[in-house]
């Protein structure tokens, strides 16, 4: 199996989101796991301008210009959706009652530190939209990325290098390559692709990384492109 | 005598802006811009604001126009990232030192705004503990939980978009058209709302969202968004 | 003219509300302004348990069980009404958002503190309610009360001796013989019964109260029984 | 699986309330008191409760039921006065030393527990500032306004009140019956909601005042109050 695509990783995040859980999807790479939940499993997304049970994107038939979610999408709504306020929808993310929140990032450190919101490009001005609030108060905090920067550098890390969207928040890591829990023993994967060793894992890892126990190979439908 | 917050044109009271006024503008993801009330102001051109709002930059937003037109001194945002490699009017302004950026956690954000309009000086968060945006804030451990110090946002003028309104200043929203226009309504000294109708009855109390004594002046736009 | 009864004093302190405000009226007495408010005055009513815009008492054929105010009365919405939880109705009194409150006293001080909520009888619990949330957060604070206790003590003090509500927040009391500003200078009496001196009144009131330069006779309609 | 928090019987889910839960209560004025759930609570005698409530002797709720059954070890209310001159059985309960009172002004009451559910773990505000109900609390003037520290109250088991909910567990509440009810859901592991309907198909959207992610389980009684 290669390295997995952008929507295999989202397909591999989204099978392990628990029936009945509240979800908030980051930007990005992170919004396409409402493609592939399950469709056994009752789960309502969270967007943080102000909806719970956001449906699918809206078509032409029922779009509704004032409906949309945090990225600016046209969507629709599910059944059971609930509306409110922006400063209703940060109490319900910062109080903790979002079970899993899913976002990019640019670095994880082995202690779970993230940094996502500022990759420090000279004079472009700050995007911090609300990832410090949802990495603090949902439940779970799991990260999609690519394993390496494009020139191959890790992204894994004993310590962040850009600024932290948050310390100690991540729990998981979805990549291209392997699935990571970020344990009180560092990094460990718990799914790795076939084609890779744990040698050749670690060499694209800063931190240390271990195999757990029963870790199994990462696998994804091939159809997905 | 009969109240009736109703306006025909919103030039006058826009004209009330002063230069150093800081205004507040709803809108987050494509709705709920008051673009039609932000047309005015920035062809009454003060000066020197400082615009309260969740981005600097929203293409959607006619708060770019204000800082195209250099009438902004300070923004306090949650997003200033120009979209693309070229610099927006935003961020060339923010480099050259002539607007200054305050950039909050949108959780933060929303919840200071409610906290200006509740008559609550100031709050402990957990959101922001440990980065740079925390850079200067007072810190404090309570019940085990790291928190950063926040205080209360408030304004001169708050610009939102509302669906409906009533001559009492009642405000209904269509979904997420909401956002931050009820937080923002209570927290400044004069609220102005541009909404698709302006009836002469009371809205039903169910479709009340922003209770009217929030509201100073309601102007129509006949437009959907 | 006799000294004022309790319906006599709510008529004169509702002839003081100016029109388009928002009221909220304390149990007991205070209750019984909304009987007299002229009827050229548009006044929106609060009531702390989350309604804006409280109508008459309900009757048989409008009642609802469910649509109370805060003094336990079913009543009716006014036009224009809106409706909320606690959390929002206490950020609408605490934020400063309305105008007046009026509330039953024990105690005054020359310096406007108030006491309201504790008369001190043993193993009796306490009743605090919103009453000192009211107090602090309204934007005028005036009292109704007796002018002197049943054994014939006063009650407008230099210090009160009763548990406070609040410091400083008292702008104006109406009694059965006066209405009185809480100023820099001390109590002032904008209006006296005509039967009554100012020695009379200074010898019923502990600290000493002026009489303002165009001090009015005290009157209200003599049949308010 | 198809979410549903619907009950049949509230008995199984009232057994799991434990000796020395914090359980809060919703209702005021007459209002939204959750009677059908207490009676079951009262029947399951927990012991060494502590009871967040408005009232702790309000006669329309049956609050007063726990109290005399000796399962009340402490109560945070905003009122605790028993009517008439006699004393209550919560007033001879704590005049013996066997309960415990805190007493709340109410708009601080109701924020500490909206805080509580929305991860705001402490807050300044004005109210009680220089009263006795502020004895022994942190005090700090902020932009001239003094003011104390709160802390946020959270609790182990909600019961409130509703009118309608649905299968997701959205919660509709008639008109005043809302007041404590939504922030208190907020501020529970466990929130079980009585209400007069429960309803297969999903609340409009327009109609839900308490998201279904706050809310775990569902009784309906059939009845208007």
């Amino acid at each position: 199996m290669k390295p997995l695509n952008r929507n295999q990783i989202a397909w591999r995040a989204a099978q392990d989101i628990p029936d009945g859980n509240v979800v908030n999807l980051g930007l990005g790479m992170p919004v396409l796991v409402s493609n592939y939940i399950p469709s056994d499993r009752d789960v309502f997304l969270q967007s943080e301008n102000g909806i719970l049970g956001v449906g699918p994107e809206a078509n032409e038939l029922n779009i509704n210009p004032n409906l949309v979610d945090a990225g600016s999408r046209k969507v629709t709504l599910r059944g059971g959706a609930s509306l409110f306020d922006s400063a209703n929808s940060f109490a319900m993310i910062r109080g903790g009652h979002i079970d899993i929140t899913i976002l990019g990032a640019f670095e994880v450190s082995i202690s779970g530190d993230l940094a996502n919101w500022d990759s420090r490009i000279p004079d472009k001005g700050p995007l911090v939209g609300g990832a410090m609030d949802l990495a603090v108060g949902a439940k779970s905090t799991w990260t999609m990325m690519q394993h390496n920067t494009k020139d191959g550098s890790p992204r894994l890390l004993n310590y962040c290098n850009l600024p932290l969207t948050a310390p100690k928040c991540v729990n998981r890591i979805y990549t291209d390559i392997a699935v990571v829990d970020v344990t009180n023993q560092g990094f460990m994967a718990i799914e790795l692709l076939e084609s890779i060793t744990v040698e050749e894992l670690n060499a694209r890892t800063e931190a240390e990384i271990s195999l757990a126990s029963d870790c199994k190979p990462l696998q994804a439908p091939a159809d997905l492109i | 005598m009969a109240i009736d917050k109703r306006i025909e044109t919103a030039k006058e009271v826009i004209s009330k802006i002063f230069d150093g006024a800081v205004i507040m503008v709803s809108g987050f993801g494509g709705a709920g811009f008051p673009n039609f009330l932000l047309e005015i102001l920035r062809d009454a051109e003060p000066k020197e604001l400082t615009l309260v709002a969740n981005s600097a930059t929203h293409p959607y937003s006619l708060t770019h126009s204000l800082i195209e037109a250099k009438m902004v001194r300070k923004v306090i945002v949650t997003a200033a990232r120009g979209r693309g490699k070229e610099l927006s009017p935003f961020e060339e302004q923010w480099r050259d030192g002539s607007i200054e950026l305050e950039c909050v956690p949108q959780g933060n954000f929303s919840e200071r705004i409610r906290a200006g309009g509740a008559g609550i000086p100031a709050f402990y968060s957990p959101t922001g503990y440990g980065t740079d945006l925390a850079k200067g804030k007072e810190t404090r451990e309570i019940n085990g939980k790291n928190c950063v110090l926040e205080e209360a946002i408030t304004g001169d003028f708050a610009l939102i978009r509302g669906d409906r309104a009533d001559r009492f200043g009642n405000i209904n929203f269509n979904t997420t058209q909401m956002n931050f226009a009820p937080a923002m309504a209570t927290a400044c000294e004069v609220t102005i709302a541009e909404v698709r109708e302006a009836i002469d009855e009371a809205l039903p109390t169910t479709d009340v969202h922003l209770p009217s004594v929030y509201v100073n002046h309601v102007v129509a736009t006949g437009k959907e968004i």
